[in-house]
């Protein structure tokens, strides 16, 4: 990592570990929850950020794999599989610690899936159906792969609203919470709102560094090559679908994983997560972000969700998405956020600073 | 005067293509440009007829300032380009194609009656009336030549412009693509004529320039262009050992 | 044995035929001209070679075998790796990260590894850093190594297009029409550098219309019109070529 | 299943495939001028059939009909000129984005005007218990209404593109916007004739729908996608095609019916489009040849 992005990490870094302690002296520490679901909503977004941005490839159903990551854990931890025990496989299971028996509400005993395990099942499941669907989608250009892909989330959607074990219109609420270490368990709990924004960020860190070595790197050339011009690309010994279809999965996991956290934050899901107007957000957030700007995508990706889960839209909510979109294509097509703007920004602060030390130099004197 | 052009400069997005060019062509003659490939000859079509707009420098059409108008604006003033490559429509008939021709007579006089204006040019080119129904994608080279030609002329301008018309057609043909033009003269059209069949081009015309990397290097009566030496030069290379060793 | 070798090679759009049953080979170490007049067919055939449009029909050869069919990321991998007439350079990154490209082929670094920043891809990323710029500097432009593409004139583009090329290591290098829009001192430089080029053992097929240039580095001519090869030989012997002439500068009866 | 089921089945797929068409058609229009695929064409229906509800209340059902065809008309001509008129070389991502984005708001703008209700425009004839017996069939007249009025729609298109000087300009700029400009064509003032038509046409068939199948805020993304199946299935750009491609549609969908439950329906029409995108992008009806010069 470059100097440069290792000091915006670790600025970020800052912000997040700073955040609890400027909720709580402002006494609106209420606002670490909604922050917390940003951050994963954030998550989804830089993922797509990377498809659409860094590889010029439109995808309008990264909604889609965000519901796969949080139906396949909000199934597999709210089955309950109580009446199979004593069986051998089931046993073998339990022992493997695979399957965690616990008491629900009503004290009776429930047996389901590990949060660990279903962690993995999301992201198989995730790599899996990216994968299917991604050979022949990925094949399509412009109008065709929006289309498509937005077809792809549509099927999702519509199966998971008329799927009974996936609770239709209703979703799945209920589902436990993720104990990771002894301190720190995913779940909605005020007490451990804190404990549990920190954890957000710390994904967040991890996925954003994992992106920004990949930007960097050769492959994240040959990605941003692709973007160039895909003829030339290949020209040059790059197999352009192979690579479109490695982020096209790459962002399918980290909607996966942003569905999977979420869902155990919630504690449950609802169809609407899997809707046409979620993907149209995530794509609204990486267009205000400026495309290939998977720190503008950052900050709006937080920003927007939080002014969004805040209530701040209103009834507005989708409008104000819908208008973003707009503008930002019409009057910003790079992004709000352009790194030549930043730079001058930059530039413009040091002067102001140079002339304030040099106006205290000249007052000292 | 028909046009004239002072110290032009276009291209295209950042790449700057026309560099101070400055020409121009009198009513009733035929001129030519000539010059070797991305020389900047089809690029200085498209800035006179609208389609990409000069940086700077004036294009005076008809003693009219036509910098900022639309291809289509300068159309109506009598000035019509027939593009390099024909660009018919190619899943229309032959008569659709001629009826757009003659679109903007239609729609300076709804009165109009084009089938008259269609007769005209199946009596230039016999070939285009046994086509009319068919569909111009399926026409030969050099009948699509005719017919972009006769396209042109439905509007009915004075001033004429081709691309590189005789691009990709049998030299049998091209003749007559070339007699063609010079009959044009003889209806009192005024023709810029952009060709890479230098001799032939210049042939017919009555003066011409020569064009390299963008600028305008030599200008000149046919007769001299024809002779001199620096035309086989701009036409085959740029020659570049003796330029930049001299 | 010849390099490559071009067999029957022809393609058609719809009635057109751009290329027609050209065959000719070319050997390895010279420098092969495809030269002929506007729409004659050089940049499709060149298309056909690299791989970048299919075949109508007919085979081309590399060092004995078939490359007609492979994906042109595939064809470059063995070695053949062109330019393109209209630039394709990304023109948001800068000079070097563009050339780096061209190490895509040369180097390994794969997905995890670039996710996780291994220290086995630092070795390699400085390797690829070093080369391109040597590849910058044989273009001459070392200099100008950060500076993003877009802000550069088109000479210098296709400097960097060029360096790009070299920085994949080819064994056979594919111009398309590398001299078109520079001028006269730009297109002297481009010449000695393609000499220059002969001498690492390359081997260069070029497709230009500039006939002095042509003339001036190729060891040998294809002459292409209305997509058949009308002429091959030495670059004199093709300037003497009645039937070429005539194609250059007009049939003297039209 | 008997005959008499069957015959059900089948008026049923023709008419909402007769719709579809009208949309796919709408797709086609724009599409041909612009190269643009409009995702705010299913809102346009909605609007139809909207805004003729709101005026048949002081007004003949016709004349209802009329002004809402018009007003979508309007609105299809100024989201044209005050969205995508002035872009310069707009980007493919780009014109997706502001479509998608048009139709967000079209359809936020219908939920404050109209609200969440379901609302359907009063039967053109009888009403909704009267039937016609065709072969032994009971069908409502609405559903010959639509056939009607839809076959009017692609007939009267289909004259219109072909013997008019403004319809023939309009496929001037389709093939070939550069040459048509170099006719005199004025290019812009065809691409807001594209989106008027298209705009009216679908707000029409929004008309003809709605007392079968009501009138919702939220119908329009359904139906664009419903709309853009059957255009890709009978090839973009190629409105005769779409008719078929619509009416095929609309029979398998009819049909399905009997056979998976109805909360799939959807998937099924959606899954026909992902496998006619995967395998032939071209459309059912075009040669290879022509895929070959297009690229998908």
């Amino acid at each position: 990592m470059n100097k440069e992005n290792l000091k915006a990490v670790s600025v970020l870094f800052t912000i997040i570990l700073l955040t609890p302690l400027i909720t709580s002296l402002l006494d609106v520490n209420f606002y670490l929850t909604q922050l917390t679901m940003s951050i994963y909503y954030a998550i989804v977004s830089i993922g797509l950020c990377m498809l659409m941005g860094y590889a010029g490839q439109i995808s309008m159903g990264q909604a889609a794999f965000f519901s796969i990551g949080g139906y396949t854990t909000a199934v597999l931890t709210t089955i309950n599989l109580i009446e199979y025990k004593g069986s051998f496989l089931i046993n073998l299971l339990m022992k493997l610690r695979v399957l965690v028996l616990d008491k629900n509400v009503y004290d009776n005993d429930v047996l389901f899936f590990s949060p660990w395990v279903t962690f993995f099942f999301a992201i198989v499941f995730a790599l899996i159906i990216s994968f299917v669907i991604g050979i022949p989608v990925l094949k399509l250009k412009g109008h065709y792969l929006a289309m498509a892909t937005m077809g792809f989330g549509i099927i999702i959607y519509k199966i998971v609203k008329g799927t009974k074990i996936l609770g239709q219109a209703d979703g799945i609420s209920a589902v436990p919470l993720f104990k990771i270490l002894p301190f720190l368990s995913i779940d909605g709990d005020i007490s451990n709102r804190i404990e549990n924004f920190y954890f957000a960020g710390f994904i967040l860190l991890l996925g954003l560094i994992i992106l920004i070595n990949l930007i960097n790197s050769r492959v994240g050339r040959a990605l941003r090559s692709l973007h160039g011009s895909e003829e030339a690309s290949n020209s040059m010994g790059i197999n352009t679908s192979k690579y479109k279809l490695y982020v096209f999965m790459l962002g399918a996991v980290f909607a996966s994983i942003g569905g999977f956290f979420l869902t155990h934050y919630n504690g449950g899901i609802g169809p609407s997560e899997a809707g046409v107007m979620k993907s149209v957000r995530y794509v609204a957030i990486v267009a205000v972000g400026g495309m290939a700007n998977i720190w503008g995508t950052l900050i709006f990706g937080i920003l927007l969700n939080f002014l969004s889960l805040r209530g701040v839209f209103g009834s507005l909510d989708d409008a104000v998405f819908g208008a973003i979109l707009i503008l930002v294509m019409i009057f910003a097509p790079d992004g709000l956020i352009k790194k030549r703007f930043l730079d001058a920004l930059i530039v413009k602060c040091k002067i102001i600073i140079k002339k304030i030390q040099l106006k205290l130099n000249k007052e000292g004197n | 005067m028909m046009l004239k052009i002072r110290s032009l400069d276009a291209g295209y997005s950042n790449l700057k293509v026309l560099k101070r060019i400055s020409m121009h062509v009198k009513a009733g003659e035929i001129v030519t440009i000539i010059g070797a490939n991305g020389s900047g000859k089809s690029t200085l079509l498209h800035a006179v007829s609208g389609i990409i707009k000069g940086k700077s420098g004036e294009i005076i059409f008809k003693d009219k300032q036509i910098n900022n108008y639309t291809a289509e604006k300068i159309v109506y003033l009598g000035c019509s380009l027939i593009p390099e490559g024909r660009q018919l429509f190619p899943a229309m008939t032959v008569k659709e194609n001629l009826v757009l021709g003659g679109y903007i007579l239609k729609s300076k006089n709804k009165k109009i009656n084009l089938e008259e204006e269609i007769k005209k040019i199946y009596t230039l080119f016999p070939r285009l009336e046994e086509r009319k129904n068919q569909l111009s994608g399926t026409l030969s080279g050099g009948e699509q030549q005719m017919l972009a030609i006769g396209r042109a002329l439905m509007s009915r301008p004075d001033f004429i412009m081709m691309d590189e018309p005789s691009i990709g057609l049998a030299p049998l043909v091209v003749k007559e693509i070339f007699k063609t033009v010079v009959s044009l003269r003889k209806d009192g059209k005024t023709i810029l004529l952009v060709e890479q069949n230098a001799k032939a081009a210049l042939k017919i015309a009555d003066r011409g320039y020569v064009m390299e990397t963008g600028n305008i290097i030599l200008e000149g009566t046919s007769e001299e262009l024809l002779n001199n030496h620096d035309v086989q030069r701009a036409y085959l290379g740029k020659d570049y050992k003796n330029i930049a060793e001299r | 044995m010849p390099l490559i070798e071009v067999k029957n090679l022809s393609r058609y759009f719809g009635g057109l035929h751009a290329v027609d049953n050209v065959s000719f080979n070319v050997e390895k170490g010279i420098i092969k001209a495809i030269i002929g007049p506007n729409g004659a067919g050089k940049t499709t055939l060149f298309n056909l070679i690299s791989g970048t449009i299919n075949v109508t029909s007919g085979k081309v050869f590399y060092k004995d075998h078939i490359i007609t069919g492979l994906k042109p990321y595939q064809i470059a991998k063995k070695g053949i790796v062109r330019t393109f007439q209209n630039l394709k350079l990304n023109q948001h990154m800068s000079v070097l990260e563009n050339v780096m490209i061209g190490r895509h082929i040369r180097s390994k670094a794969g997905f995890i590894s670039g996710m996780l920043n291994l220290p086995n891809t630092w070795n390699e990323e400085k390797k690829i850093r070093e080369y391109s710029m040597k590849m910058l500097d044989v273009v001459s432009m070392a200099d100008k190594k950060d500076i993003t593409v877009a802000n550069l004139p088109f000479g210098q583009q296709r400097a960097v297009e060029l360096a790009r090329a070299l920085a994949c290591e080819p064994e056979v290098l594919l111009l398309d029409e590398p001299a078109s829009g520079l001028n006269i001192y730009e297109t002297k430089e481009l010449s000695e550098l393609i000499k220059k080029l002969k001498t690492w053992g390359l081997t260069i097929l070029i497709v230009e219309h500039d006939m002095s240039l042509v003339m001036d580095i190729s060891d040998d001519v294809v002459v292409l019109n209305y997509g058949e090869k009308i002429a091959e030989g030495q670059p004199d012997k093709i300037q003497k070529n009645k039937k070429v002439i005539k194609i250059y500068l007009g049939d003297d009866d039209a | 299943m008997n005959l008499n089921i069957i015959l059900q089945y089948v008026f049923s797929g023709i008419t909402v495939g007769s719709i579809y068409a009208v949309i796919a058609i709408g797709f086609n229009i724009i599409y041909n001028t612009t190269g643009i695929i409009n995702f705010a064409q299913g809102e346009f229906v909605m609007l139809g059939g909207m805004i003729a509800f709101s005026f048949c209340k002081v007004m003949p059902l016709y004349l209802a009909i009329i002004l809402a065809v018009i007003i979508t008309g309007i609105i299809g001509s100024l989201l044209e000129l005050i969205f995508i008129r002035h872009l310069k070389k707009p980007s493919v991502l780009q014109m997706i984005v502001i479509t998608i984005g048009l139709s967000i708001i079209l359809r936020e703008i219908a939920l404050h005007v109209w609200d969440e209700q379901v609302r359907a425009l009063p039967f053109f004839t009888g009403n909704e218990t009267s039937s016609v017996n065709i072969l032994g069939a009971n069908i409502s007249p609405q559903v010959l209404w639509v056939i009607g009025i839809t076959s009017l729609i692609v007939i009267g298109l289909t004259l219109f593109f072909k013997y008019t000087i403004i319809g023939q300009a309009m496929r001037a700029c389709s093939e070939n916007r550069n040459a048509a400009g170099l006719c005199g064509i004025n290019t812009k003032a065809m691409v807001n004739i594209s989106f008027i038509l298209s705009a009216g046409i679908g707000a029409l068939a929004g008309c003809v729908v709605s007392p079968l199948t009501q009138t919702t805020y939220d119908m329009g993304t359904d139906l664009a996608i419903k709309g853009f199946t059957v255009a890709i299935l009978g090839g973009l750009g190629n409105s005769s095609a779409a008719v078929a491609a619509g009416i095929i549609l609309g029979l398998i969908e009819a049909f399905s019916v009997s056979i998976f439950p109805s909360a799939f329906q959807d998937v099924i029409t959606i899954g026909i489009l992902l496998t006619i995108l995967f395998i032939r992008p071209q459309g059912i009806f075009r040669s290879k040849q022509f895929a070959a010069l297009k690229e998908f």
